[in-house]
């Protein structure tokens, strides 16, 4: 018997660790990572909150959520190799051409 | 029991997450990932969600980290070590960071207590969970197709070879 | 339904405008003849405006009015005795305009004609329209081929100069259109029903806080226009570098838009603030008055000198706009009128002298009269028309204007008298500079008199600089009805006092309304008249 | 089948993307634009199917999609909005380097996910829609495999999008959570029957603006757009203005329609997207000063564009944000067509300094350029100066005036640098040769429809004002 604010307050940990990830992180497919922690915390909050109402809706979407995720990995990955494939590095550094 | 296994997987996966966080190398980088998806894949098992935990394993453990380590392959694992940002960037996030998590924490606690606990009736059925997919949810089950053709045709005209003379 | 004459004069130089961008670049000459041509009907349809538009009647003729956007959004067309003026002065100095750039403007001529055409319809527009929304249209509209006249075709600072232009107009303009907005939610919040009429507006009766805002609103977008003293600094870069053309189009018509604004506007529509900010009005307006005198004493650059001349006397027109009286409001569209001839004539005329010189400067002028008698001539009768000679359209106007400011303030009087003796000082100097005295400029004795063209257009202007000057009585009667209901409006706060208690039954309803209104409203005035 | 006939248009649509790719394998490269064809019959088709079911109120899978005016509406101005960038791009992708049959499927692709967007009320199915939109875009903003800006662009939109989009799973996650549903009408009631105020609906909500002003690029959230819009093929460029914006706006309006009816307009979110308006149209006019590519500089000015759309959703006045997106997608199209005019095979001329004298030279791509650019800044009598004139006058009569008085200052600072581009155009002596290949009838096709339609809707919106009132009128209240 696990309070669900329990599972609710570490999706809270994961998110931010996620965004802290994110920022500091300075290869692309680690910044990448980051963003599915990021999911993967927003996931769990769903299946507590569920949880908590009861309903399995939250778990249908949970499930919707990962098929996104999948279809993103898919066309970043393609993309990070693209820019390798430019460039020779994927250092968030080298992605400079433009000022901004 | 149970509050013990939510701590140890939940440690387990910060520590994953961290892990992945201050390991310099992407390879390491995506094994640390796999291991803190695996765990949350046992917290999604504690929260009445097998089905999920089960998808959450097979997808995301095998396939899409499976495609992460496919792809640090083939970038050269050497490029994975590069200098990390300077130290008040590094100062400047953590701050913006823990502050953000205050708020988050903040903003949370007073609905914590309302959530209730594990246990109770079942939710997560595969039966159950199906015919929802297939019911309520059926316009979002065919858009994931359209969606999964976008990231094909995508992930394609990327980064085939050559065009075809 | 007639004829919509209003409508033809408005638009007929816009279609002007787009036969010409079907005529083949090379044809120059055609271009010109083609923008003559729909020039001079303009002219001649304005004209019938004059003909048949009748004095003693104060509310707008020749209306056109038809739903467009709805909500309050119509296409209103009207002249009154005020607008009448400024529409004819524009389309009796277009024809000018185009002759004066016949052989000055060179290079992309069909472009140039374009956007004169453009230019004549939005000021005309602006005359014209009877809807806030319509007035705004033009207003803005019209910016544009004034960009595009000073930006292409201007001196060496062009850029800068026009884009200071458009840039002043524009932020008062859009300040402007805040406080239309602000008008249009109280009126609809009044009434429930949606306007942007002008005349609908003037039944509004608005708390005196509100009203301060909203002046504020809309007299900074005409005060930069005029352009009022602290406002006025893109005046002279944008006449120094604005071809000819565009100088006389700018000074002659587009700074009257400003006037055209304070008393179809900001006067009527907000009476208590209006009081508030009369002597601050006022005391701009002196100093514009002056300081556009003593500047204009110190040019080097002849264009420069009219330009601030301009400064000065559109500080004069505004004193007397602010002296709310009938002699003062009169002379001061009277004066408008005057100053649109005069100045204009006065940048053509320094218009011919660049063609011929290519230079501004009065140092490198010198004994041209010896050279061009017949030009000295013409240019010596803009330049007392523009001082104030009797006899000549000046002095009608700043009598009027200066007895009109006299009535309410003798101190402001005797400080405006410097006006004309300001002109009379830097404009004489400089005629004496330019064409007395010795040739010191070999290129001189090189100069043509003016030619038959050059003669095509200054005497038309001549001829009503006399006509003006002699027998100004048909401007005046034409003027008499709308002045004194536009002064009605200001003036009788009983007025307000009145529309306040029966704003129920007179906000939501037309014309005919008002004019009951106006009518209780001079008979308790009437009867206050004889209690005294 | 009423319900079937709702899917119609969505349908045709991925299948014109599905024939498209079939068809690419089998055609030659030099005939490319045949599929440019196919996908504009598509589209075509996809429009009647569209406008038949106008008045019709269809809906399907228990109203999750909602085939209303206001999605049919929006649907008819997504395709031609679509159809406009595959005219952009037929000539274009063979220039530049760029020449993948799948470009016309991939546009397709992300029109569905407008369309599945606009057309529903249900969070999940809204955030589905944006997902296949987002995807098709990453794909289509790297197009120019060759080019290392196409590449970055397609990276940092790619890395920004998926970031923006977990915040946007949270707060469904948090709405879900506050309400027991995703769907609008629901949570609707949710924060109207809650009896305190719930703390977990404004989080969501918020995490929810915080996604969404990824997506149609507000301030804060604004670093990726002039990057992605300069590194991406200038069509596709036009097309990301355009579309994205304007469906997450239509997203937003439908969340916000009902939302401040039953919350009071003095609450956190009110004045958070007040402050996010403000700083939108001033940052957005600003930095825009200072940039000397034409991309970017039609980038910030997209950003500011957002400010001023904003404002009619604070203003409560939704046909007037409908209204401003119409005038939007003609005069930004307009402005990238005459932008996508002047390059030649493997050159584009994107900086100010490409632009000296070629009004002159080029008379129609320069007219048409300098009346979108008046539009944009707002100038009468075009669609932009109505389009600005319906917002803010209503949120005067919102009582937002020091929003419009931000809102109108921040406007003249964008004239400077609109007519800036002008005074390029017509002002100054030419520099660098500028030679462009001036053959492109379906480039000119898309001029005069976009300055059609600038003029149509500036001076005579009658009808498409009166559409879009009915539509909006007819949109259910909860």
């Amino acid at each position: 018997m696990i309070p669900v604010g329990y599972f609710f307050s570490l999706s809270i940990v994961l998110f931010v660790l996620g965004i802290i990830g994110f920022f500091v992180k300075r290869d692309l497919i680690t910044m990448f990572m980051a963003v599915e922690v990021m999911l993967n915390a927003a996931n769990l909050a769903f299946i507590a909150l569920a949880k908590a109402a009861g309903s399995p809706a939250g778990q249908v979407i949970v499930f919707f959520v990962i098929t996104v995720a999948a279809a993103e990995a898919a066309v970043g990955l393609a993309i990070i190799l693209l820019v390798f494939r430019q460039k020779k590095s994927i250092k968030a550094e080298d992605m400079r051409l433009m000022k901004g | 029991m149970g509050i013990f296994l939510f701590f140890l997987l939940a440690i387990l996966c910060v520590g994953g997450v961290l892990g992945m966080i201050l390991s310099k190398n992407q390879a390491h980088n995506a094994l640390f990932l796999v291991f803190a998806f695996a765990c949350l894949g046992g917290l999604f098992g504690l929260l009445d969600a097998p089905f999920i935990a089960a998808v959450q394993i097979i997808i995301y453990a095998g396939a899409i980290m499976v495609l992460f380590i496919f792809v640090i392959m083939m970038v050269n694992l050497e490029q994975g070590i590069s200098p990390e940002k300077k130290k008040w960037t590094l100062g400047l996030s953590a701050v913006l960071a823990v502050f953000l998590l205050v708020e988050l924490g903040l903003a949370v606690r007073g609905m914590l207590g309302s959530l209730g606990r594990t246990g109770g009736p079942s939710i997560g059925s595969p039966t159950e969970l199906g015919r929802l997919l297939f019911t309520d949810y059926l316009y979002p089950f065919e858009i994931t197709s359209v969606l999964i053709i976008a990231a094909l045709v995508g992930a394609i005209v990327l980064v085939k070879k050559k065009e075809k003379e | 339904m007639s004829f919509p004459i209003l409508s033809f004069v408005t638009f007929f130089p816009v279609a002007g405008a787009v036969l010409l961008i079907f005529v083949p670049k090379e044809k120059t000459n055609l271009h010109r003849y083609l923008a003559l041509a729909f020039t001079l009907i303009t002219l001649v349809a304005s004209l019938t405006l004059y003909f048949h538009f009748d004095g003693a009647v104060a509310d707008p003729q020749f209306v056109e009015k038809s739903g467009w956007l709805g909500y309050g959004i119509n296409y209103h067309l009207g002249v009154d005795g005020i607008s009448l003026w400024l529409v004819l002065l524009t389309t009796f100095l277009l024809p000018i305009a185009v002759l004066s750039s016949w052989t000055s403007i060179q290079k992309r001529v069909k472009e140039y004609l374009i956007f004169m055409l453009l230019l004549e319809s939005g000021i005309i527009g602006v005359f014209v329209s009877l809807n806030l929304f319509l007035f705004y249209v033009f207003w803005e509209a019209m910016l544009i081929p004034m960009y595009f006249l000073i930006g292409v075709w201007g001196g060496p600072r062009r850029i800068y100069a026009t884009l200071k232009f458009v840039l002043m107009t524009m932020f008062g303009s859009l300040l402007m259109l805040v406080a239309i907005f602000a008008l249009y939610s109280f009126y609809y919040k009044a009434t429930g029903t949606y306007s942007l009429e002008i005349f609908d507006f003037y039944k509004l009766i608005l708390n005196p806080q509100v009203q301060g805002w909203l002046f504020l609103g809309f007299a900074l977008a005409f005060a930069i226009k005029v352009p009022m003293f602290p406002f006025h600094t893109w005046l002279p870069d944008a006449h120094v570098e604005a071809p000819t053309a565009a100088s006389v189009i700018l000074a002659a018509v587009l700074l009257k838009m400003g006037t055209y604004g304070f008393l179809r506007f900001a006067l009527p529509l907000f009476p208590d603030a209006l009081e508030r900010f009369l002597p601050l009005l006022s005391i701009l307006a002196l100093i514009g008055i002056i300081y556009g005198g003593l500047m204009a004493l110190i040019q080097k650059d002849i264009k420069s000198l009219v330009a601030y001349s301009s400064v000065s006397h559109m500080g004069l027109i505004m004193l007397a706009v602010f002296s709310l009286n009938t002699e003062g409001v009169e002379g001061a569209i009277y004066q408008m009128l005057n100053h649109g001839l005069s100045t204009g004539a006065l940048f053509l005329i320094v218009g011919i002298l660049y063609e011929r010189a290519h230079t501004r400067l009065i140092k490198d002028f010198g004994g041209v009269s010896s050279q061009m008698p017949v030009f000295s001539a013409f240019f010596l009768v803009c330049l007392l028309s523009a001082v104030g000679l009797p006899g000549l359209n000046g002095f009608v106007g700043e009598i009027l204007c200066l007895f009109g400011i006299f009535k309410t303030s003798q101190l402001q009087a005797i400080l405006a008298v410097s006006t004309v003796i300001l002109a009379a000082a830097y404009l004489l100097w400089m005629y004496q500079r330019v064409m007395h005295g010795p040739i010191t400029n070999e290129k001189i004795r090189s100069f043509k008199d003016i030619n038959k063209r050059e003669l095509g257009y200054l005497v038309p202007i001549i001829i009503m600089m006399f006509w003006m000057g002699i027998y100004p009585q048909p401007f005046l009667r034409k003027m008499d009805a709308s002045v004194s209901r536009l002064l009605d409006r200001v003036h009788n706060r009983e007025r307000i006092f009145l529309r306040e208690t029966s704003q129920t039954t007179s906000l939501k309803s037309d014309r005919a309304a008002e004019a009951e209104v106006d009518q209780t409203a001079k008979k308790i005035l009437a009867e206050l008249e004889e209690k005294r | 089948m009423d319900g079937l006939a709702s899917l119609y248009p969505l349908l045709a649509v991925v299948a014109g993307a599905l024939v498209v790719l079939l068809l690419e394998v089998f055609i030659k490269k030099e005939k490319r634009d045949y599929l440019g064809y196919v996908s504009l019959a598509f589209l075509a088709a996809a429009a009647y199917l569209t406008v038949s079911s106008w008045n019709r109120e269809l809906t399907y899978f228990q109203g999750t999609l909602s085939l209303d005016n206001l999605a049919i509406f929006l649907t008819l101005l997504f395709s031609l909005a679509v159809a406009l960038v595959i005219l952009l791009s037929l000539k274009y992708i063979g220039q530049q380097d760029a020449n993948h049959g799948e470009i016309f499927a991939l546009l397709l692709l992300a029109l569905s996910g407008l369309m599945i967007m606009t057309s529903s009320s249900d969070l999940l199915v809204i955030y589905l829609g944006l997902e296949v939109l987002s995807i098709s875009s990453y794909a289509l903003a790297g197009l120019k495999r060759r080019d290392e800006k196409s590449g970055e662009a397609a990276l940092k939109y790619f890395l920004l999008g998926s970031f923006a989009s977990a915040f946007l799973v949270l707060g469904l996650a948090f709405l879900f959570g506050a309400a027991r549903s995703t769907f609008l009408p629901e949570i609707i009631v949710h924060f109207g029957t809650a009896a305190a105020p719930s703390i977990m609906g404004f989080f969501g909500i918020a995490l929810i603006l915080v996604g969404f002003g990824f997506k149609v690029a507000v301030v804060p959230f604004h670093m990726w757009t002039p990057d992605v819009y300069e590194g991406a093929p200038t069509p596709v460029t036009a097309f990301f203005s355009v579309g994205p914006k304007a469906a997450g706006f239509v997203v937003l309006l439908r969340v916000f329609m009902n939302f401040w009816d039953t919350v009071p307009s003095s609450s956190v979110i009110f004045w958070a997207l007040w402050a996010i308006s403000a700083l939108t149209m001033v940052v957005g006019n600003l930095v825009a000063l200072r940039q000397t590519n034409i991309k970017r500089i039609l980038a910030y000015s997209s950003i500011a564009h957002a400010g001023y759309l904003l404002v009619a959703i604070l203003a409560r006045d939704y046909s007037s944000l409908v209204f401003y997106l119409a005038a939007y997608l003609f005069m930004n199209i307009g402005a990238f067509a005459a932008v996508i005019g002047l390059s030649k095979t493997g050159t584009e001329y994107l900086e100010l300094d490409d632009f000296a004298g070629i009004g002159f030279r080029y008379p129609w791509i320069g007219g048409t350029l300098t009346i979108f650019l008046l539009s944009l800044a707002g100038f009468p009598p075009t669609a932009g100066f109505l389009a600005k004139f319906y917002v803010f006058s209503a949120a005067v009569r919102a009582g937002l005036v020091p929003l419009v008085v931000i809102g109108v200052l921040a406007n003249l600072v964008s004239v400077f640098y609109y007519l800036r581009i002008v005074v390029y155009m017509y002002m100054r002596e030419p520099g660098r040769e500028v030679d462009i290949e001036i053959e492109n009838p379906a480039l000119f096709l898309v001029l005069f429809l976009c300055l059609y339609g600038v003029l149509q809707l500036g001076i005579f919106p009658g009808n498409i004002l009166i559409v879009i009132k009915q539509a909006i009128a007819s949109l259910p209240v909860f």
